[in-house]
């Protein structure tokens, strides 16, 4: 059976310019297609192959090459398969389409990456902030925030050695575990 | 800065035996009655139904969860608080009537435990608000948290569990770390400065250069209070 | 945030007024909130805000080595943490190609179905408090203390086991414990009439769960509802049948549906989920005597372990729904990306605020509790 | 000829009608009528005696009316009647003056039309209670139609449409008296009350039916009865706020006088009693206690539903009714007394509540119940006459309205009425549910933003509202007063007298002290207080704003008020019951009336000879046939 | 009655109302525990919150009439207790009758009423107008009963309907002489007590406790001195109307706290009903049960 669907889905992909297919298991499907084309191949794969479930929408951040990628994750209930569609955008200004009419699950993983890394999806429902709404500082999720130095900066958390630790300590009680008897639990099998 | 240990328990000069008697009493029954508020700020949340249900049972100490901030003594705090929480606890935390108590529950209210990277998270609670207890463990079993429970329960009735005041007391300190973490712009709209007139508890540290900060762009939280004259003022504006 | 030109403003003029469910209030699960807007007791709007638990959990995965990963994402949810375990080192597992032995897989499922079992009591509980049966509850969470007593024993934590590290598991079971799940089993099976006649036949309880938050299958299906939620709509998909992971196509079990899709079948779904695991730890307490074997396949030196380039898309049906990891690899000491689909993301945030609209106030925790929402998972 | 006082009750009071048409237009007429209602009072108190036990007084007037003569007289019943009216004259007069009235005049309203309509209405109501036959009867009736027709549109607009639906119904019921009072005049011979009365107890059953149906009809339209009471509760809601007062507190009382008058003391309760419907087990007794119950019931309920805090109190107004009617009906020592008791205390605590309301629409501009809130910090004393007439309305202890209610209960419970009982208490609840709406909307919960600077009431609008929130609970304190006024009016129309004293009633089933009940209470909210005060810790008054969100942070600009829909479970349940049959009634008669005229007018504008010669043939052959 | 003796009743009738109501709210919270299998909360519970939530250093005030709500709501019970006798003392029970016992029970709901109208929340004003309602709901059976029981006895005084009942031993007892409107008075009674399944205007879940969202300590303590009276109140006065009484303190106690053990031990056994459901509950089967009853009677 799934020989048969393979063929026949990969038939159907074909009509997608500029589609790169690998199949990387029996259910798993991984497409690249250039950004212009994605919403084509989700109209064919969602009406014409049966794949109406959008599992997911997760973004990477390719900071090297100046591009997110985005990848929808769409599942068929039918063929019981995955194909994941890669596409890529530009960094900047980041801004992509929204697929929400498509696919409704779509409006809470655009607005979650839209605040995530701040791309843009024009005709999704709802970019207000769900997550940060608090949060002024740049999207968090980018490459270039660095989280480490942000909460060096807002937040003292090293020098800790509050008196109760102290007498903690004093008392010769707590957790000190003099290095040399550090070790790894390793327990053989 | 930890404050907790510089409020000394205040002995009350009274000469009446009875009178000391009755506070021996009062101080029984605040230990023996403890409502929690009903908060899962954070992970360490899951272990608490299991201690508050048939397995463990809280209220056989004389403890149980309420609902609203104004009706609970115990704030816990269980597991990391996010910076959005951590404004919704401060506003939870003024609310609540005094004698209240904070506990923090898990290593992340300790120094923010395992989230030590993380932008979203406040690591060291007891800068915001003054704890006094803290349960170590990620997550502490339901055990430690009743032995905590239990060991508070002994710091009320001995008198020692006062750190309610020194939010009063200190709260130019507090209010300076709230206003470094969220802007100047904060404001909850519990007035501590008034209220710690009312109560006879401003301390050296309550007023200070924060607090003026806050009073430069604090809009009036008086009470609405019930004109019954008509000899009333033209309003001013 | 503070309040502002308190004299200049007006009222809207409208009859409408907000009230705001949690973070701080009992009919929400954990920290969470839904804020509406009611006219009378019916409500006309409903906003979720989410983020009260936000760690930023994927960006914390990034910056920590591959196998210090395992002990963040049990945290990412609380109330069922270990299918998230699972997840991430199937991930991991599927970027190396390692070879997970047999024994581990079957562990693996034992963990998977206790955790399953544990997650259900606890929800339970929660929905029969939102309506007022407190008794539910307090048998409902002791009962699941038995099963966190287990995990206790086999993997050394209660809540977060930790259990699972690329390549396998951790910890060989301990003597005599197929026997102590047995009974454990035994006694929770006695149970269930016990709950039967006091939660899931209890006619108040059906009267107020029926006709409430219902979702019909096609909505189900547009908005990405999973598991149970969608189950009780009455499509019986499962991602450890549909799309078979560890060794569950090597067991014997049921999906159970309902029709309705309300708060009712979405109820019973669970309950019947609930015999189905116990069905399926029985199997694994026969089978694992008989499976010898390694618990791991070995593994380079965790500290300096760079995973091959690459991406992947696991999938792991948790209690609530299907819960996906995608992870990037760059070839390097660290994860360069990974996303976690939580299964309530879905049914928390876009699912809640449309199912909220035109119900009541009586209903909102109701739905919310018998979608059986998690927000940790949404906020991460 | 000499002036019995009941003459000079009569001069001055027209003296008032006559200081209203003349210098009305002058700015201190207020004061100046408010004086005369003052000196009529003062006469009325001439006649005290009559509220004792006293002999009847007669006017010096008489007439001679084709064969008929024509008589005044004041007995006990009308003493007491007189008294509510011209209480609550003076005091919504008074409360008139001032600040209100330089609103009233600023907004365009006509001031000399409102006293003249006010003086003539009481001057109307007066000739009303003080007939001395069933001719001048109806010509008071008359009167005090019209006269509440002129105060009631003067507002314009909505309000003339309301008062043009009032006037309608009024003129159906002023036929049906008509008719009542022929038919009367044609088996007793006369139309002086002492020849009814012999003539009354030979009355044939059918002829006795006609009678109540008619009379009842055409009181009952007044009064507000199921299924007439459509018109009331708009009309008196958008008369000019202390005419809805002056309206509320006894215009349609007049309606209960008159029952109580031909029916009660007349065509006498008992024999009433005899008349069977047939083929069912209750009497024309029972039919009208059901009427009561259902004016109690409906009416209450739809006040519930009401946005409008004037509607809501006028819907109330005509439930009130039921309880007298009921009362009277049950007719035994302690019913009569209810009823009758009631028409007092309704008096006092519906005026206080509607003196209220339109003090809160003088400061805030809108009686909107969504659109207030809050107001008890700016407002307190006028929250307290509001909670004090809600108590009395709800009949709680310790306010008067609780005395009534008690001895309706009581009756019913002595005679053995479990419907009727249950039918009256959730009457009282249901009041309850919807006063709670009230005071909860104007003055309870969030205070709106744009009434931050309200003031309180003025004073000249204050003290005829405290004092009659003095009267509320002195007299839920003392009931004896009143009840003597009530014992003599009982004796008066020949029904038997309760058992009182000054504290309430003594009966071997169980008696009511009020004092003793009311002094508990209070010593109880003593101890209470005591507790609260000095066992309780110190508290601090807190911003309204500083509250319980679900852990959010609360502005000014969100509506943190509950108000619309209010009781929105209950309404679940019988929201759907709310059919509006009666207002369906309404249109098809009126639709049917509308139907009727056209096709007279067809008839007439044909002017066919063959047409009417066929008609009338075929009439007469159905007739034969039938 | 000699005026001292009086005096000492009154003051002696409620306090032991708050003492036996305390119990019954220790007996309370026990049951659920053993329902619930767990140990439940230790002898002097009650006492201790009691205790803790009025020695509490700050409390919040919403303005006046929320201190007025609580006073009253306090003040209502305290007197409505003089007018239930109990064995040996009738206060001025003879003086108000049982209509008047009734309306001043509506006397602490009404100042509750006020006064958590007034904290300007309207989680409490939804609690309020859904107690309003389910007064609404329990009140109709709970006077046909009533109705019933004081025209069996022919008076509406209570130590009159007591003596009736008292008269002929066990055989005279209202249970047994009007056994169906004892039923009806039982769930009025159940209802009245606002446990589950008619818990509506608490409802942590739904709207967040409701009337005691905004109390803080002496006002929350105000609330649980008012449990233990309502308590108390509802359990004697069916005590009263239909088990005769008491003629000792003994037996007097045991069937309060029997009586009150009905529809404690089935309230924790069932979640709540919604609104309309509990109305359309309590219109039904009470209301249809008490006119039976009075049919019987009359």
């Amino acid at each position: 059976m799934s020989q048969e669907l393979t063929h026949w889905l990969d038939d159907l992909l074909e009509e997608i310019e500029g589609i790169k297919v690998r199949r990387k298991s029996s259910r798993r499907v991984r497409a690249d297609v250039p950004a212009d084309a994605l919403p084509a191949l989700l109209e064919l794969l969602q009406g014409r192959a049966g794949y109406i479930h959008l599992s997911a929408i997760s973004c990477v951040d390719w900071i090297e090459d100046d591009e997110f990628e985005l990848v929808y994750h769409v599942w068929s209930y039918e063929s019981h398969s995955l194909v994941s569609a890669h596409i890529r955008i530009a960094r900047e200004p980041g801004v992509y389409l929204s697929v929400y009419d498509l696919y409704q699950p779509a409006g809470f993983f655009e607005r979650d990456i839209h605040e995530m890394y701040g791309i843009h999806f024009e005709g999704s429902p709802n970019m207000e902030k769900f997550i940060l709404t608090e949060w002024d500082g740049p999207p968090p999720m980018r490459k270039e925030f660095d989280s480490e130095a942000y909460v060096n900066e807002h937040l003292n958390w090293q020098e800790y050695n509050p008196p109760w630790l102290q007498e903690l300590i004093a008392e010769g009680g707590g957790v000190i575990i003099p290095p040399e008897e550090q070790r790894f639990s390793r327990k053989k099998d | 800065m930890n404050s907790i240990n510089k409020i000394p328990v205040i002995e009350e000069k009274r000469t009446n035996p009875l009178a000391r008697v009755f506070d021996e009493f009062v101080r029984f029954c605040r230990s023996r009655s403890l409502f929690i508020l009903h908060y899962c700020t954070g992970c360490g949340a899951i272990e608490l139904p299991p201690a508050m249900t048939s397995r463990f049972d809280m209220e056989r100490l004389g403890i149980q969860p309420m609902v609203s901030p104004r009706q609970a003594d115990i704030l816990l705090i269980t597991g990391y608080v996010s910076i959005k929480t951590l404004k919704r606890v401060i506003l939870t935390y003024e609310q609540m009537g005094s004698p209240k108590y904070v506990i923090g529950i898990c290593s992340c209210t300790v120094n923010g435990g395992m989230y030590w990277q993380s932008y979203a998270t406040a690591k060291k609670l007891d800068e915001y608000m003054p704890v006094d207890l803290y349960i170590a463990g990620c997550m502490p079993r339901p055990e430690a948290v009743l032995a905590g429970l239990q060991k508070l329960m002994d710091r009320i009735h001995s008198g020692e569990a006062n750190s309610w005041e020194d939010y009063f007391r200190n709260y130019d300190y507090y209010l300076g770390n709230q206003q470094k973490l969220f802007g100047e712009n904060w404001q909850t709209p519990t007035d501590i400065i008034t209220e710690a007139k009312h109560y006879d508890l401003i301390g050296e540290g309550t007023l200070g250069k924060h607090t003026q900060i806050l009073e430069q762009h604090q809009k009036p939280l008086e009470a609405l209070d019930m004109r019954l004259g008509h000899d009333l003022k033209e309003p001013t504006e | 945030m503070r309040p502002e030109n308190y004299e200049a403003q007006r009222h809207p003029p409208s009859n409408e007024f907000e009230l705001n469910f949690g973070p701080n209030h009992p009919g929400i699960e954990g920290n969470y909130a839904l804020k509406v807007k009611l006219h009378g007791d019916v409500v006309v709007e409903a906003k979720a805000d989410g983020g009260y638990l936000h760690r930023g959990f994927e960006k914390l995965m990034e910056q920590r080595l591959w196998i210090q990963n395992i002990a963040l994402v049990p945290r990412i949810c609380v109330p069922d943490p270990s299918p998230m375990e699972v997840c991430y080192a199937m991930a991991v597992e599927e970027l190396c190609g390692l070879e997970v032995p047999q024994r581990a897989q079957w562990l693996r499922v034992m963990q998977l179905e206790l955790s399953r079992i544990a997650a259900h009591l606890f929800t339970f509980g929660g929905h029969a408090a939102t309506t007022g049966m407190y008794s539910t509850m307090y048998w409902g969470v002791a009962d699941r203390d038995l099963i966190l007593d287990l995990f206790e024993e086999f993997t050394g934590g209660r809540v977060y086991s930790i259990y699972n590290i690329p390549g396998g598991v951790r910890r060989e079971l301990p003597d005599g414990f197929l026997q102590r799940i047995s009974e454990t089993l035994d006694y929770i099976e006695s149970r269930l009439p016990d709950y039967d006649n006091l939660f899931f036949k209890n006619q108040v309880f059906v009267k107020r769960a029926k006709g409430t938050g219902v979702m019909s299958q096609e909505q189900a299906l547009a908005w990405g509802v999973t598991g149970p939620n969608l189950r009780a709509t009455g499509l019986a998909f499962d991602v450890r049948r549909d799309d078979p992971y560890l060794v569950y196509d090597q067991l014997d079990f049921e999906i159970p549906t309902e029709a309705h899709g309300d708060a009712w079948s979405r109820t019973l779904v669970r309950r019947l989920e609930l015999v189905e695991s116990i069905r399926i730890l029985r199997q694994v307490v026969a089978a694992l005597p008989d499976i010898a074997g390694p618990i791991r396949a070995p593994i380079p030196n965790p500290l300096a372990w760079n995973v091959p380039a690459g991406e992947v898309y696991t999938r792991v049906e948790s209690s609530k729904g299907e819960l996906c990891y995608f992870v990037v690899s760059d070839g390097g000491p660290k994860p360069y990306r990974v996303h976690v689909r939580g299964p309530s993301s879905m049914h928390a945030v876009q699912v809640l605020e449309k199912m909220s609209v035109g119900s009541r106030i009586e209903d909102i925790a109701q739905t919310m509790f018998s979608l059986d929402a998690c927000p940790p998972e949404v906020d991460r | 000829m000499t002036l019995t006082p009941l003459d000079e009750l009569f001069l001055y009071s027209g003296i008032t009608v006559l200081v209203a048409l003349l210098l009305g237009r002058r700015l201190p007429a207020g004061w100046m009528v408010t004086i005369l209602y003052g000196i009529q009072l003062l006469a009325l108190m001439k006649m005290a005696p009559l509220g004792y036990g006293g002999e009847p007084i007669s006017s010096a007037l008489t007439f001679e009316v084709m064969g008929q003569s024509l008589s005044w007289r004041f007995d006990a019943l009308s003493w007491y009647f007189a008294l509510i009216t011209l209480g609550s004259a003076l005091l919504s007069s008074w409360y008139a003056c001032g600040e209100w009235e330089q609103r009233f005049r600023q907004s365009g309203g006509n001031l000399w039309l409102f006293h003249l309509a006010m003086t003539l209405n009481v001057f109307s109501m007066l000739i009303l209670l003080a007939s001395g036959d069933l001719l001048s009867l109806f010509i008071g009736w008359e009167l005090v139609s019209w006269a509440g027709f002129l105060l009631m549109a003067m507002a314009g607009g909505v309000a003339t449409k309301a008062a043009m639906r009032y006037i309608t119904y009024a003129m159906a019921g002023a036929m049906a008296i008509f008719g009542g009072i022929a038919l009367v005049y044609v088996s007793a011979g006369s139309l002086q009350y002492e020849a009814i009365l012999t003539a009354a107890s030979q009355m044939s059953t059918a002829h006795l039916w006609m009678l109540v149906i008619l009379f009842g009809a055409g009181f009952g339209i007044k009064m507000g009865l199921m299924p007439f009471h459509l018109w009331q509760a708009p009309a008196y809601a958008e008369t000019p706020g202390p005419g809805s007062a002056f309206l509320g507190a006894i215009s349609s009382r007049m309606g209960l006088f008159a029952i109580l008058l031909v029916l009660v003391k007349l065509f006498g309760i008992v024999n009433i009693d005899s008349l069977k419907i047939p083929f069912t087990l209750i009497d024309a007794r029972d039919l009208l206690a059901w009427i009561a119950v259902f004016t109690i019931i409906f009416p209450t309920f739809t006040a519930m539903k009401q946005n409008d805090a004037r509607q809501l109190l006028a819907w109330h107004g005509i439930g009130q009714g039921g309880y007298m009617l009921l009362g009277l009906v049950v007719a035994d020592a302690m019913g009569a007394a209810g009823g009758l008791l009631h028409v007092f205390n309704h008096a006092t605590y519906q005026a206080a509540l509607f003196m209220a309301v339109t003090a809160v629409i003088h400061r805030t501009g809108t009686a909107d119940l969504n659109k207030l809130g809050g107001l008890v910090v700016r407002m307190p004393l006028t929250f307290m006459v509001l909670l004090v007439g809600i108590i009395g309305l709800a009949g709680l202890p310790p306010m008067n309205g609780f005395v009534s209610k008690w001895l309706v209960y009581r009756s019913l419970l002595n005679e053995g009425m479990p419907l009727l009982f249950v039918a009256a208490v959730i009457g009282t609840l249901g009041t309850i549910l919807s006063v709670y709406k009230l005071i909860h909307n104007i003055f309870l919960g969030q205070l709106r933003v744009e009434h931050d600077n309200v003031k309180e009431a003025p004073w000249s609008m204050m003290i005829p509202m405290l004092i009659l929130t003095a009267i509320i609970f002195i007299t839920g304190l003392l009931p004896g007063i009143p009840l003597a006024w009530v014992a003599s009016v009982q004796q008066a129309v020949g029904l038997p007298v309760p058992d009182y004293t000054l504290g309430g009633v003594e009966s071997a089933s169980g008696s009511l002290d009020m004092i003793w009940v009311i002094g508990v209470l209070f010593a109880g909210f003593g101890i209470g207080a005591l507790i609260f005060y000095f066992a309780g810790g110190r508290s601090k008054r807190v911003h309204q704003l500083d509250n319980y969100a679900g852990g959010h942070f609360l502005t000014a600009d969100v509506r943190y008020q509950y108000s619309d829909n209010f009781y929105a479970g209950l309404m679940h349940l019988i929201g759907g019951w709310y059919r509006g049959s009666f207002l369906w009634l309404e249109q098809s008669v009126k639709s049917l009336v509308e139907f009727l005229s056209l096709g007279m007018q067809g008839l007439y504008r044909r002017a066919n000879a063959e047409f009417y010669l066929l008609s009338t043939a075929l009439f007469v052959i159905a007739w034969v046939v039938i | 009655m000699a005026p001292m003796e009086l005096i000492i009743e009154l003051i002696l009738m409620p306090l032991v109302a708050f003492v036996v109501g305390m119990m019954m709210v220790l007996m309370m919270r026990r049951i659920a525990a053993k329902l619930q299998r767990r140990i439940g909360p230790p002898f002097f519970q009650p006492l201790y919150d009691i205790v803790k939530l009025h020695s509490k250093r700050t409390q919040v005030s919403h303005g006046l009439i929320h201190d007025i709500g609580i006073v009253m709501a306090m003040g209502g019970y305290i007197a409505a207790e003089t007018l239930l006798p109990v064995p040996g003392m009738t206060g001025i029970a003879e003086k108000g009758g049982i209509i008047t016992l009734l309306y001043l029970m509506m006397i602490p709901s009404l100042g509750l009423a006020l006064g958590v109208g007034q904290c300007a929340n309207p989680n409490g004003s939804i609690g309020i107008a859904r107690a309003l309602t389910a007064m609404l709901a329990y009140d109709i059976p709970l006077v046909i009963v009533i109705f019933g029981v004081a025209y069996a006895a022919g008076t509406t005084n209570l130590v009159d309907i007591i003596a009736v009942q008292q008269a002929g031993g066990f055989e005279t007892w209202g249970a047994v002489q009007m056994p169906v409107l004892a039923i009806a008075g039982l769930i009025a009674m159940h209802a009245s007590l606002g446990k589950q399944p008619f818990e509506i205007y608490i409802a942590p879940a739904e709207i967040a406790t409701g009337p005691m969202v905004e109390m803080s300590g002496k006002y929350l303590g105000g609330l649980f001195v008012m449990q233990c009276f309502q308590l108390y109140t509802t359990s004697v006065l069916y005590v009263s109307l239909f088990l005769g009484g008491g003629t000792t303190w003994f037996d007097f106690l045991l069937k309060s706290f029997l009586v009150l053990a009905i529809p404690v031990s089935i309230a924790y056994l069932f979640p709540r009903y919604r609104t309309e459901d509990l109305l359309r509950l309590m219109w039904k089967w009470p209301v249809m049960l008490g006119l039976i009853g009075v049919a019987f009677v009359l």
